[in-house]
């Protein structure tokens, strides 16, 4: 089991379903934490092509920390991610946080208002997952 | 740690109804918060299926039963165990004296469970403060 | 005997309150209640096997019933087997765990999100043994 | 007989831009041009088989929505006996269309709205030529 503790980088998955506004919240967060927030520190997996066997996603899955984004309560990204090998060490489920922050999306297709900021409350609360386990708050 | 320091609070398991969770929350608070060095808890299935090393615990230290509604499971399986039960709580007793509170939810507790839990706790740290001083 | 009420199925959850695996227990078998098979399956107490009287004990002669336990002392399946019934499948949080070391529980309140990942995992053990049970209730054609 | 519907299965990549814009287009499709004529699959619960998902595309046609050259959906489909009608490959549109660029994976911008349309209005094509198949082999 290769050893995770000393990373610089976290790989980081988002729920993949398309059938749930969380589902798209879940990627909208991802993006901005890729694109935006930590885009240095972080490596995106997609779920699909991990399964497809598709590299490079393979050889992330096992070589780094993961933080996962996942959407509704039938957690696809963490049981696939677990069923790859992958040691999940930060998550963020999108339904606990629509609950928290009393927003929900508007729909699969467009979020809404509400859905992006639900994205990004859940974007700066994957990031802070990211800091935390590089071990040091990224200077702002 | 002498033998008379010391009080099991059990909670029944309650998975149907939001005040056995209150029951569970309020325990918890209780062992790991209030009275951490003077209170325990265990499992109240093991009473259940009469496991000997807890048995033989409950019948020679004070307990205490908190039960969610009044078919009062912790109550009777300690009763059942000839454990040594002083106090009895009934979470719906203290619900009475909060009228206000609207508690909600099993999984995890709403803002008005969260606060009857701690009211409930305090009430029973009461009884666990009682016991020890007069044991 | 009893009829097998059609299309349900019972799950009894150790919900024990001194471990985290307890915890888990009770969470997952909620979850899988609540959410995920609302319409298909029913829980009763444990401890009211003892506590209750004639109608909780007949709970596994009603429902084919699935034990969820947390730890290897398993009161789910014990209490279920002695007061009511042989189940009709039996689970186990620590087998999960064993199966992946790498998840770690230490709270027995409030689940942190990495340790509501062995929920996740026991809700989708749950969720399976109840379409098994369900599945084979169909063909049987009862 | 009610009429068979068009299974879309879109792209989930993440790591490239053109998989948001594989899956916008599927959301136009299924949201505005064919609405009555399509259902929307989700390929994490084919690679799970889920059982209802498995055999809608086996019992159903599939058109799919790929991003890149990768495939996977075409490839995920295949992999569970599915009934592939039709491919559209946002990629290959892309380079037919003097090469729109999105501006981000979060932020398609304008030429990637463009895209998008493009995606969806040839995507809505194949829907309708797999519909119409359909009441011909009936």
């Amino acid at each position: 089991m290769t050893d995770l503790s000393n990373h610089k980088k976290i790989a980081i998955v988002a729920c993949a379903g398309m059938d749930k506004g969380l589902g798209s919240v879940a990627r909208t967060s991802v993006f901005k934490v890729v694109e935006e927030l930590r885009s240095d520190r972080v490596e995106l997996i997609s779920l699909v092509p991990l399964l497809s066997d598709v590299a490079p996603h393979t050889a992330l899955v096992t070589s780094m920390p993961i933080v996962i984004v996942d959407g509704c309560i039938e957690r696809c990204a963490t049981k696939l991610i677990i069923k790859k090998g992958g040691r999940i060490k930060g998550r963020v489920l999108v339904s606990n946080s629509a609950r928290k922050y009393g927003v929900t999306p508007k729909s699969a297709s467009d979020i809404g208002q509400d859905g992006e900021k639900l994205s990004n409350a859940i974007a700066d609360e994957a990031a802070s997952l990211v800091d935390k386990l590089i071990g040091e708050k990224k200077d702002e | 740690m002498t033998k008379n320091s010391l009080v099991y609070v059990i909670p029944c398991s309650g998975i149907g109804k939001t005040l056995g969770t209150v029951g569970r929350k309020a325990t918890y608070k209780l062992i790991e918060e209030l009275r951490p060095q003077e209170t325990r808890t265990t499992c109240l299935a093991l009473l259940t299926v009469g496991d000997k090393a807890i048995v033989d615990k409950i019948r020679n230290v004070p307990c205490i039963s908190i039960d969610g509604c009044p078919v009062r499971c912790a109550q009777k399986n300690i009763e059942a165990s000839k454990g040594l039960l002083l106090k009895r709580f009934l979470v719906t007793d203290v619900l009475r004296k909060n009228r206000n509170l609207k508690p909600k939810g099993i999984i995890k507790l709403n803002p008005e469970g969260e606060k009857l839990a701690m009211l409930l706790a305090k009430e029973v740290a009461i009884t666990v403060d009682n016991i020890i001083r007069d044991e | 005997m009893m009829a097998i009420v059609k299309n349900k199925v019972g799950i009894v959850s150790c919900s024990g309150e001194e471990l985290p695996e307890g915890t888990v227990s009770r969470i997952a078998t909620r979850l899988v209640l609540e959410k995920l098979r609302p319409d298909e399956t029913v829980t009763i107490c444990l401890p009211l096997f003892l506590a209750g009287g004639e109608d909780e004990r007949s709970f596994t002669r009603v429902y084919p019933t699935i034990t969820v336990d947390g730890c290897e002392k398993q009161c789910a399946k014990v209490g279920t087997s002695k007061y009511s019934g042989k189940p009709a499948a039996t689970l186990l949080v620590t087998d999960i765990l064993k199966k992946h070391p790498e998840l770690e529980l230490a709270s027995r309140d409030e689940l942190t999100p990495e340790e509501t990942i062995v929920v996740d995992l026991m809700v989708e053990e749950i969720v399976k043994k109840v379409d098994e049970i369900l599945y084979q209730q169909k063909r049987m054609g009862n | 007989m009610n009429r068979k519907k068009v299974a879309i299965a879109a792209c989930t990549g993440l790591d490239q831009p053109l998989g948001t814009v594989a899956r916008m287009a599927a959301y136009q499709v299924l949201d505005v041009l064919r609405p009555n004529s399509t259902v929307l699959l989700c390929p994490p619960a084919l690679i799970a088989e889920v059982e209802e998902d498995v055999v809608f595309i086996q019992e159903n046609p599939v058109l799919v929505i790929d991003g890149c050259s990768e495939g996977c959906c075409e490839r995920i489909v295949r992999d569970r006996g599915g009934k592939i009608a039709s491919i559209v490959n946002a990629q290959e549109i892309q380079l037919r269309s003097n090469n729109l660029q999105p501006k981000s994976r979060r932020i398609l911008g304008i030429q990637g709205e463009k895209l998008v349309n493009l995606v969806a209005k040839q995507a809505a094509v194949e829907v309708n030529r797999i519909v119409d198949q359909e009441e011909v082999e009936r």
